[in-house]
């Protein structure tokens, strides 16, 4: 049975071995994962997002418990983009998986400094740009809830970089296919869904919201469904390949995704509980191709859309 | 790592001695602690993480009590079924410098990792030290050596551990502290005035445990963040910037 | 301690003898619950979605469990407004508890139609316009996701009834507080949120969506950091009491909706697993009351805004 | 209503036995069930419905077969913890006509009702019926009475169980069955043909099992919904459609 199954997925010029990516935020920088898994079994892994000088994040408490999933507001805490650049990617010298950075600001100009930096960083292989923050020039509201602003983002990064385009959205909109679209006309080679859900926690003891920055993004298994039915509605309305992202567990939940209309997925709070579960996800979805006697795992993605 | 439960028996009021087979894979030093799934399967989600108080050859021991849904189901588990442990993780208490005088200053549920510390430090180290713990009331002791305090005086000293110990302090001592953060409030005042040095085990809220969420950070005084789960959770107290906890 | 706590609220010119609601569509005609709990114990119950002909509903399967939620895609399966009135409303004579009606409809003459009908059943103490529907007229778009359909459908509603109106919104939008603030402006005496997050589930067996609806409501504690935060928000833009609703499952979750902002709770998915759940919130919201020596329960509703 | 265990105990292969004490507060006919709450948070979130596979004066008891994460969970329960049951709901195989040729028809774990209600036809109504039970494989039986059909041959009858059954029928005879919805679906075209009644337990996905969140419906012939938990589990087949299961 061994190499019966073709676990290969290709976006745009990139190939990645296996569908399994690592979510942002979720697995640092990558290093520190190497204690506890092998990395060169993912498909890739998407670093912690990245901003041009280095961000302190918010005050603590930053996350919280809630149930089947957590609440975050890290606040974007990172080394900034010269030191990952300069101290973070040496020490992925050695392995053999896509790295995809992602990258935020809050002014277009900031995205595009982003690009810039990262065009000649041959270990990168793309850039996951996240939409979900505010942009300073309108006010604070997210970048990723306006159309126009998706797709003028979009389009500025891709003048400014030769690497594929992920745009990664948020669900808290309306209408996901909608930025989606907007995306797209951009020029993007992909979009990533679904970023946290927004959320509070209120300590009823001190009678206060419990993070620090009062509301946080929810991720984890709770959220599932709301990801697979957004990459459903995404598959419906546009080309470029969709990496399906939210409460991936296990690897029936990751199957849901794939067969919504994902080619790649990405794995986030489940490395915290699992830090091996990436391999574990992999090795279901092989099984199940087998069992299912599927050749190639590209056969299922979107076969949810044929019923 | 699964392991299997040797023991899970109540020690004290709401409080539990968990023994766990130690596979004899790794090593682990005092104020190191694991990340232990409470069931096997996603709920609740979240490891808890819990300090080491007693290593060994054939066991790992954890104190815990019971204050939430995690700590409530732990205590429901029996001998023989198995827990999934990462770990051990953290810094510790580190070297000791022997020639100072020791002091183990615990409250509540934190005098558990200064169990197998002090174990530590008189077996591998041979150091003498002082231990002072604080509870609030005598049915939630569950130390059998150093010196007690109790909130409503039931048992040893009446009051609290830090006003106990710091008639003790002076600029040669070494404090080696857990606790309530309150209780380490006071006492990073007590041990700052008494210009003695403290080494102390922070907790907070957790999701991974190995350095990669950026959940748990303590504020330094540098206005810098620290992860408590890799820096820590252990600190020179003097790191730390208290307002903020 | 007995009578101690004051747990009365007061809504327009109703007055509720504690906040606690059932949820619309959890606890049927509210009849169905009268072997299992008290129903005299409770504020007041909403009563499943009535609309203007009787509704059969989607094909099964409607429901499919998720991590602590479930989708549900019932079809608003109910009787219609002619037979609750004549068969439905009778059993509840003895009862003393106010019941709300859940009305919709998919053109705004269905709900005045619904409005007209109950404007002189004197049993019925209020109408809530359920606005996660399709408006027809406008190619099948959510009411709900539309200030002016929700301004101009609360504002229609409005003129056809004396007795309050309640408008329930949907949380799928990029902005819920102006979506409160369009029905504010229409009039609504109140609103109620959150109603369920779509979401998907699919079966990986048979390689298509679990529900034969496809797309289903997220319900259940899963959702509930995501309804305080809501509730939050639209506590600080608009001046109508808020109703607070979505994966109350204890009386903790349920203060932590009065400390957001909510002068009143619906308690929905919770009543499948514990028939007599309302009840016990009542005990612990008054627990927690008396424990933080608080009179009134009025005293605690929004109150983690002070922070 | 919390009810301690009494006993759980593997009787075939993936399937297990729960007896649990009967606090004898209620009456519950065969063909009933009950609603199960798997732990005593709120994970798995919704109940699961079981049937009653006996019930007599010391306890209630329930046949279940693994097969997700609910029953697995299920399966570890010990003697000595509580369950919170719901019931007994739904309207049960109902009043029996003694003079027609009764015929019990289960399939796999959909026997589990029928050795219930085989008890009450014996010991209340004494009326004579025969009974069929259909497994994939030997090691899946799990009940002692009757005649069994396995689809591999290793026990009893080679093949279908409608097969087995289906020369026996006629139009005195009224079935009794329960089973997986394909077996049922062609024993409906079985007694169709033989102009035979039948009484069917069905299956449904269920949120409340008390009627009120409508999730559990299955189509009739006259193109309504009906309820599952309350105007079913038991069915006339004549009124299901059956196409659209
Ligand atoms: C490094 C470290 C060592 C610890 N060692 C011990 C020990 O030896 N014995 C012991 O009893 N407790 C210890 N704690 C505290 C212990 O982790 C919490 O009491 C436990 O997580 C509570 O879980 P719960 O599900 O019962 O509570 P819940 O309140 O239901 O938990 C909800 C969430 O909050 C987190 N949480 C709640 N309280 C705390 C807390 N005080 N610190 C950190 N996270 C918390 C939980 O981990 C969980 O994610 C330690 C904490 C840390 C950070
Ligand atoms: C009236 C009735 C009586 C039943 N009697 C028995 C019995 O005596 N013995 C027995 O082993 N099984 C019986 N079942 C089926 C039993 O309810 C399911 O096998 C069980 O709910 C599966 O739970 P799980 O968590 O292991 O599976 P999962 O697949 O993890 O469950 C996920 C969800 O789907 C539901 N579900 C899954 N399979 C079924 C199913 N076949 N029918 C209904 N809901 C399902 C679960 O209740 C849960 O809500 C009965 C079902 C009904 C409706
Ligand atoms: C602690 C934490 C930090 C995160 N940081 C980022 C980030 O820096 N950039 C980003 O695009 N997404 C970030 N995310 C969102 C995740 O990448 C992912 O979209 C989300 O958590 C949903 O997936 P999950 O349920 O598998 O975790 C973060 C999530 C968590 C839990
Ligand atoms: C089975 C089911 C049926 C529902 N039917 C209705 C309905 O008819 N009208 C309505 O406004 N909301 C309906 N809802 C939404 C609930 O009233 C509530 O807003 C939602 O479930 C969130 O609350 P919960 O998490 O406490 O269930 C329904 C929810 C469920 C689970
Ligand atoms: S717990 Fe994740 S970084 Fe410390
Ligand atoms: S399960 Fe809720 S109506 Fe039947």
């Amino acid at each position: 049975m061994a190499n019966s199954v073709n676990l290969t997925v290709k976006l745009g010029s990139l190939i990645f071995k296996n569908p399994v990516l690592t979510a942002s935020g979720t697995f640092g920088y990558a290093a520190e994962y190497k204690k506890y898994m092998d990395l060169n079994a993912l498909g890739g892994f998407v670093v912690k997002g990245l901003s041009v000088k280095p961000k302190k994040g918010n005050k603590p408490p930053r996350i919280v418990e809630t149930p089947c999933g957590m609440l975050n507001a890290i606040g974007l805490q990172n080394v900034g983009i010269d030191r990952f650049i300069k101290e973070k990617l040496p020490l992925l010298e050695d392995v053999d998986a896509h790295i995809i950075a992602n990258i935020y600001g809050t002014k277009a100009d900031e995205f595009v400094e982003l690009a810039d930096k990262l065009e000649h960083i041959g270990r990168v292989s793309a850039l996951e740009v996240n939409v979900s923050c505010p942009n300073v020039s309108k006010g604070g509201a997210l970048f990723g809830k306006n159309p126009n602003d998706v797709f003028s983002l979009t389009s500025s990064v891709k003048k400014h970089t030769s690497k594929p385009v992920i745009v990664k959205l948020t669900p808290n909109v309306d209408d996901v296919a909608a930025i989606a679209t907007a995306a797209c006309d951009g020029g993007a080679d992909a979009v990533s869904l679904i970023n946290t859900i927004t959320g509070m926690v209120i300590d009823t003891k001190t009678k206060k919201p419990f993070l620090a920055n009062r509301t946080g993004g929810l991720s984890g298994p709770a959220i599932y469904p709301v990801g697979v039915r957004m990459v459903y509605e995404v598959y419906e309305k546009i080309k470029v390949p969709i990496i399906g992202v939210g409460g991936i567990y296990n690897s029936d939940i990751a199957l849901q995704y794939l067969m919504a209309g994902a080619a790649l997925i990405e794995i986030g709070t489940a490395n915290f509980t699992n830090p091996n579960i990436t391999v574990e996800i992999i090795k279901g979805i092989k099984e199940f191709l087998e069992g299912e006697n599927i050749k190639s795992v590209g056969d299922i993605v979107g076969i949810a859309h044929n019923a | 790592m699964k392991l299997e439960i040797f023991e899970n028996k109540r020690v004290a009021k709401d409080t539990f001695s968990l023994k766990i087979d130690n596979p004899a894979l790794f090593d682990a030093s005092p104020g190191q602690f694991f990340m232990v799934k409470i069931n096997d399967f996603d709920y609740p989600l979240l490891r808890r993480p819990f300090s080491i108080a007693d290593f060994n050859d054939r066991h790992i021991e954890i104190i815990y009590k019971v204050v939430g849904e995690g700590t409530k189901i732990l205590a429901s588990k029996q001998k023989g079924e198995f827990l999934d442990l990462l770990g051990p993780l953290g810094n510790g208490f580190g070297d000791i410098e022997k020639n100072r005088r020791i002091f183990l200053v615990g409250g509540g549920i934190g005098a558990a990792p200064l169990i197998y510390l002090s174990n530590v430090l008189e077996n591998m180290y041979g150091v003498n030290y002082k231990a002072y713990f604080g509870f609030n009331t005598k049915d939630e002791v569950y130390v059998d050596f150093g010196k007690t305090a109790t909130m409503d005086g039931s048992l040893g000293y009446a009051g609290n551990v830090v006003d106990m110990v710091e008639p003790e302090l002076d600029e040669n001592s070494l404090v080696l502290a857990c606790g309530p953060t309150l209780m380490l409030k006071r006492l990073a005042y007590v041990c700052y005035q008494k210009k003695c040095d403290m080494k102390v085990s922070l907790e907070s809220r957790m999701a991974c445990g190995i350095g990669v969420c950026l959940g748990c950070v303590v504020e330094t005084i540098d206005k810098d963040f620290k992860r408590v789960c890799v820096e820590g959770p252990v600190f020179d107290y003097r790191e730390i910037e208290w307002q903020t906890l």
